[in-house]
């Protein structure tokens, strides 16, 4: 019995102990690093309190309650204030259990500022990433040869080609289904151009057909180019890059008719592909031709590497276009990002290795405070 | 243009079976029990959280090609808001959003009705409200946050946002307690997490179809940049479930279930099929070869 | 006669919904009809919309109840209507001015929010203590998002020839990468027969009435 | 001139915007703000331009009395009648140009715009998607074929998700000891979801989080242009 006493006792001196060692209860503070609209109530009570009231001063000089809520320890927002005034709150804290309550007051001065302090960490990533964007492209675009590594989407694609030309079968090109806007069709272009150079050197018959007119012009200018570049512009036929339909399922079906008819040896589908691409590869599985695929859109991708017979993962599809094409452009982008997820590599190590070490101060920098 | 005659009889039938998969557990329920997943309990546990009377956003982000899995979702969704005695403000970054909005909240007061005659009649403007479309995505959000009003200037029939009731305490985002954006597409979910949660910290949950639900896991951290996800018509079943109630995405669990047994089937015998034409090939190769 | 009305819209709708799975058997008039009604129902409805939920509160309205308050919005009416000049060859370029405002603005915004919640977050979600859980399954998951986090951004990595060494990660990466597509596959399947449930259960219940 | 100055207009409102997200004091919200407004009007003024293009090709080919045009012509037809409902009298809550119109709702039961979006929009729209559950099945049957070890494990978590995710896996798999619980089909696949699948997502978000940057950054600088029209 005394035992238990003892601990009761004790066990309440603790607590008094840690009450009063506490952070005061309730602070009023203008909502750092804001635009000055808005004050940050902040409270933690004591046990005992089952309910509250939160109450602002109108312009009389009367409490209104705002927000009842009740949270041991909590915190309240109030926006939409004007800019550079004075707001008084008070808190009033209920123990209904004893019929009793206590009453907090404080106020806080609205303020703009200049910089928005949580952003610090988002500010300087950032900057050092569209730093390195910027110093790779205008590199490259002084001449500076920079590295990137060969795509081995590439070397199957040639391979394809070779293994049409033995077969003396054509190889089908189709760069997605959508218009010249998008990425994606650029990037599948830009393989064209490759694919074109190198179907004019086997001698194999090149198809490729369009969904849109602006596609189809790039297109025939692309192969047109290429067959140029191989010394065969005599080989190039216009009429082998054609346009079949705008519409999404009326071109499918027209594609599909194709590879029955024409059984190319290899099929190409490269850009950006929605949800008839199981439709496309289906069709070219069963006629038996080697399929390389690649696009963008993370969706059809899944549907792409069971059907294919090589993939190319989203980015990798620019990669191979960046690779082929050298653009300045393309090629910086690439190297900056390469930079960025470098950036993201070795900050995540630190992060995690600061994480085990209990040093948290780390990882809150990147959250940002809020 | 036509086909081998055998792939087009396969593929008829392939089509035949499927449609047997789904139609018949239609027809004879299966009776089969779902079960609840973290991810459902986290939207759900945010909704039950509140408080009565708070100001909440549902938002119709989808059109009526997906409604067999959203519309369980936002009905359910709904129910669980009224029950709380939330203040649902839906809004719709699709145009086609209103409508179906408008649908869900009539199906959900009818089917509380069924069930309990003597349930509160919701009463628009001062229960919920439909603020209707607004295109931009992100951008349209982003405003939201300096003054929902300016987005809004009246709701669909046309009322002014000032003569709204219900509206009095929102001025802008930032007095919204929980974002739910039913999602099929862009803009949607994502525009939510990204401006309402990454830049004015309102909690944001959401509900998207099956196809973009893995695409979103890497938002449910610890930061909560999305407070739980449901993917999907068995998520809209799991959210019935923790209601209490069958609706149709429970039932649809039935053919549901079926039809990915049927699915998984086809691979199996695609993959046999593969496989010895390849052995076939293979001797046939050799016999070539001698 | 709303009864009668309710029926024949059951029986319209049974029609569409027939009309384009036709086009399981073979594309024929019946499907062609049916998707250009489609469009062209789609199309009315984004018109319908625009004008009564966006341009007559958010502009007319604006404009005609207080011009004085509101003339500003006068400059995107107009930069409105220029878009509208690119249906005319000859004045096309007029629509490059709107077009280059809203390119600019979503382009910053975008690039704004993106990089805080897809780059900077994403990265400090992934600064984990794993050994902070007290399940083994919890360790070994953390462990796991972190390895296949790094491991698959690696695998995106061009400037460096992924050989020896480097060979490892890269692999580790696409691994993680099947498994992720492993799951989109599964959910895809599952979508696409809900949709396909949504329909027949259409057919069954609220034309044929085979269930109740 | 015609080309730089809508270049310069990108690259101010890019700018403000990016100072706007940075420093929280007038004037940059109060210039966002006014963007934004901005931005939702030309918005919509873009989606009217989409809708007419539509039209106005399907007039000329009906015009030109193309391949089948008859289609095309169904096409404007219920066109012009959704478009004539929807501005006579309104949908849902909305009032039309003649106001609610009582009459014909107590003659459909709803408004025609509504009561076409019903019983046309709705089936047409949501057959059109679920003729995909019909491809994927027969694309299952011949086309999903395992090759290598990376098809392998794409294969194995679809068949695990797909199963895990049926009403049959605690059934399937109830008899696993609770010591092995996270072996159960329902519990695998929440595993599979919460760690692998989110740390291969994360990483292609960061990927193409990068990508939206470049992007960006290249637009508001006036490097990247081909938006506007008319090739690089």
């Amino acid at each position: 019995m005394k035992k238990t006493l003892t601990g009761l006792l004790l066990a309440l001196l603790a607590c008094v102990l840690t009450a009063a060692a506490e952070q005061p209860a309730f602070s009023v503070q203008d909502n750092p690093w804001d635009d000055g609209t808005s004050v940050l109530v902040k409270w933690d009570l004591a046990t005992g309190a089952d309910s509250l009231s939160l109450q602002k001063a109108d312009s009389l000089g009367v409490f209104q309650e705002i927000f009842k809520e009740f949270a041991q320890t909590g915190q309240y927002t109030d926006s939409s204030l004007e800019i550079g005034k004075d707001f008084r709150y008070r808190l009033v804290a209920y123990n209904q259990a004893r019929g009793d309550s206590l009453v907090y007051q404080g106020s806080a001065r609205t303020k703009a500022q200049w910089f928005d302090m949580n952003k610090l960490s988002l500010l300087i990533l950032l900057v050092l990433i569209c730093g390195a964007i910027l110093y790779y492209i205008f590199s490259a675009r002084r001449g500076k040869d920079l590295f990137i590594r060969r795509i081995s989407g590439l070397d199957s694609m040639d391979e394809a080609i070779g293994r049409a030309t033995e077969k003396g079968r054509p190889i089908l090109f189709v760069p997605g289904i959508s218009d010249l806007g998008d990425i994606q069709t650029i990037a599948a272009l830009n393989i064209l151009s490759h694919l074109a150079y190198k179907s004019a050197e086997y001698g194999t018959e090149l198809l490729v057909p369009c969904r849109f007119s602006m596609v189809l012009s790039a297109a025939r200018e692309t192969v047109k180019e290429a067959y140029l570049k191989a010394g065969k512009p005599d080989a190039y036929r216009e009429d082998k890059v054609f346009y079949v339909t705008d519409d999404q399922f009326g071109f499918v079906a027209g594609v599909d008719g194709i590879m029955l008819r024409e059984q190319p040896a290899a099929n190409f589908f490269l850009g950006a592909f929605w949800a008839e691409s199981l439709i496309l590869t289906e069709t070219g599985f069963g006629t038996g031709a080697i399929q390389t695929a690649g696009t963008g859109q993370p969706h059809q991708i899944p549907f792409f590497v069971v059907s294919c017979d090589y993939t190319l993962i989203g980015e990798e599809l620019y990669a191979a276009s960046a690779y082929i094409s050298r653009d300045p452009q393309q090629l910086g982008s690439l190297k900056g990002h390469d930079f960025g997820k470098l950036l993201v590599i070795l900050l995540v190590l630190a992060g995690v290795v600061m994480e085990i070490i209990g040093a948290g101060w780390f990882k809150q920098f990147f959250e940002g405070g809020s | 243009m036509k086909m081998p005659e055998r792939s087009v009889v396969e593929r008829r039938i392939v089509f035949l079976l499927l449609v047997l998969a789904v139609a018949l557990p239609i027809i004879f329920p299966l009776g089969l029990k779902t079960q609840s997943t973290p991810l459902t309990e986290q939207v759900y546990d945010l909704v039950n959280s509140l408080p009565a009377g708070v100001p909440v956003i549902i938002s119709f982000d989808y059109d009526p090609s997906t409604i067999t899995e959203l519309q369980p979702m936002a009905e359910a969704v709904i129910e669980h808001a009224w029950k709380k005695g939330h203040k649902i403000i839906a809004t719709a970054m699709w145009p086609q959003g209103p409508q179906v909005a408008e649908m869900a909240f009539k199906d959900v007061q009818a089917r509380m009705e069924k069930q309990n005659p003597s349930v509160k009649k919701h009463i628009y403007g001062e229960d919920f409200i439909n603020l209707g479309y607004k295109p931009g995505g992100l951008v349209t959000i982003q405003g939201m946050g300096r003054s929902m009003e300016a987005i809004f200037p009246t709701d669909t029939s046309g009322l002014k946002y000032a003569e709204i009731p219900m509206l009095k305490p929102v001025r802008t985002l930032k007095d919204i307690r929980y974002v739910i954006s039913l999602s099929a597409g862009d803009p949607g979910l994502r525009d939510w997490i990204m401006t309402a949660n990454g830049k004015f910290n309102v909690p944001v949950a959401g509900g998207t179809t099956a196809v973009s639900a893995p695409g979103f896991l890497p938002y449910v951290n610890d930061q909560k940049q999305l407070h739980g996800l449901m993917g999907g018509l068995k998520a809209a079943a799991e959210y019935e479930l923790l209601l209490g109630y069958e609706g149709t995405a429970s039932l649809g669990m039935n053919p549901q279930s079926v039809a990915h047994i049927l699915i998984l089937a086809f691979i199996l015998f695609g993959n046999i099929r593969a496989w010895k034409k390849r052995k076939a090939d293979k001797l046939a190769q050799e016999a070539r070869h001698g | 006669m709303a009864d009668i009305m309710t029926t024949v819209g059951i029986w319209l709708a049974a029609f569409f919904t027939l009309s384009i799975f036709s086009f399981l058997y073979k594309d024929n008039p019946f499907y062609k009809f049916a998707e250009q009604v489609f469009v062209g129902l789609s199309a009315a409805y984004w018109l319908v919309y625009t004008i009564y939920n966006i341009l007559i509160p958010n502009l007319f309205d604006k404009l005609f109840t207080d011009f004085a308050g509101n003339w500003v919005l006068l400059i995107p009416m107009l930069l409105g209507i220029m878009m509208l000049l690119r249906m005319f060859t000859k004045l096309q370029w007029l629509s490059r001015y709107p077009l280059a405002l809203m390119v600019g603005t979503s382009a910053a915004m975008s690039m704004l929010l993106s990089f805080k919640s897809d780059f900077v977050e994403q990265m400090a979600a992934t600064m984990i203590n794993p050994f902070k859980f007290a399940s083994a399954v919890d360790v070994v998951g953390s462990i796991m998002v972190i390895a296949g986090t790094l491991c698959g951004v690696f695998f995106f990595y061009f400037s460096k020839k992924q050989e020896g060494f480097y060979k490892v990660p890269s692999k580790i990466g696409i691994w993680f990468l099947m498994v992720s597509f492993g799951a989109s596959f599964g959910y895809t399947v599952m979508a696409r027969i809900s949709l396909l449930i949504g329909r027949l259960d259409f057919l069954l219940r609220d034309w044929l009435h085979i269930i109740k | 001139m015609k080309r730089n100055l809508p270049l310069i207009v990108a690259f101010v409102s890019g700018v403000v915007i990016l100072i706007a997200g940075f420093i929280p004091r007038d004037p940059f919200p109060r210039i966002e703000s006014t963007l934004i407004d901005w931005f939702m009007i030309i918005s919509s003024f873009a989606i009217l331009l989409g809708q007419a293009s539509l039209l106005r090709m399907n007039v000329i080919r009906v015009a030109e009395k193309a391949p089948n045009w008859q289609y095309y012509l169904a096409g404007i037809i219920s066109f012009g009648l959704m478009l004539a409902f929807g501005l006579l009298w309104g949908m849902e809550k909305t009032p039309g140009l003649l106001g609610q119109g009582q009459g014909i709702v107590s003659q459909l039961g709803v408004k025609p715009f509504d009561y076409l979006f019903e019983n046309a929009f709705i089936p047409l729209s949501s057959t059109m998607f679920s003729l995909l559950a019909f491809y994927i099945a027969s694309a299952a049957y011949r086309a999903f074929i395992i090759r290598n070890f990376e098809s392998n494990l794409l294969m194995l978590t679809a068949v695990i998700v797909m199963l895990g995710r049926t009403s049959f896996a605690p059934m399937l798999t109830g008899w696993i000891p609770d010591s092995l619980g996270w072996l159960r089909l329902p519990e695998l696949t929440n595993f599979i979801m919460q760690y692998p699948n989110t740390a291969a997502q994360r990483a292609i978000l960061i990927s193409a989080a990068l990508g939206i940057v470049g992007a960006s950054l290249r637009i508001i600088l006036g490097i990247e242009r081909s938006y506007l029209g008319g090739g690089k």
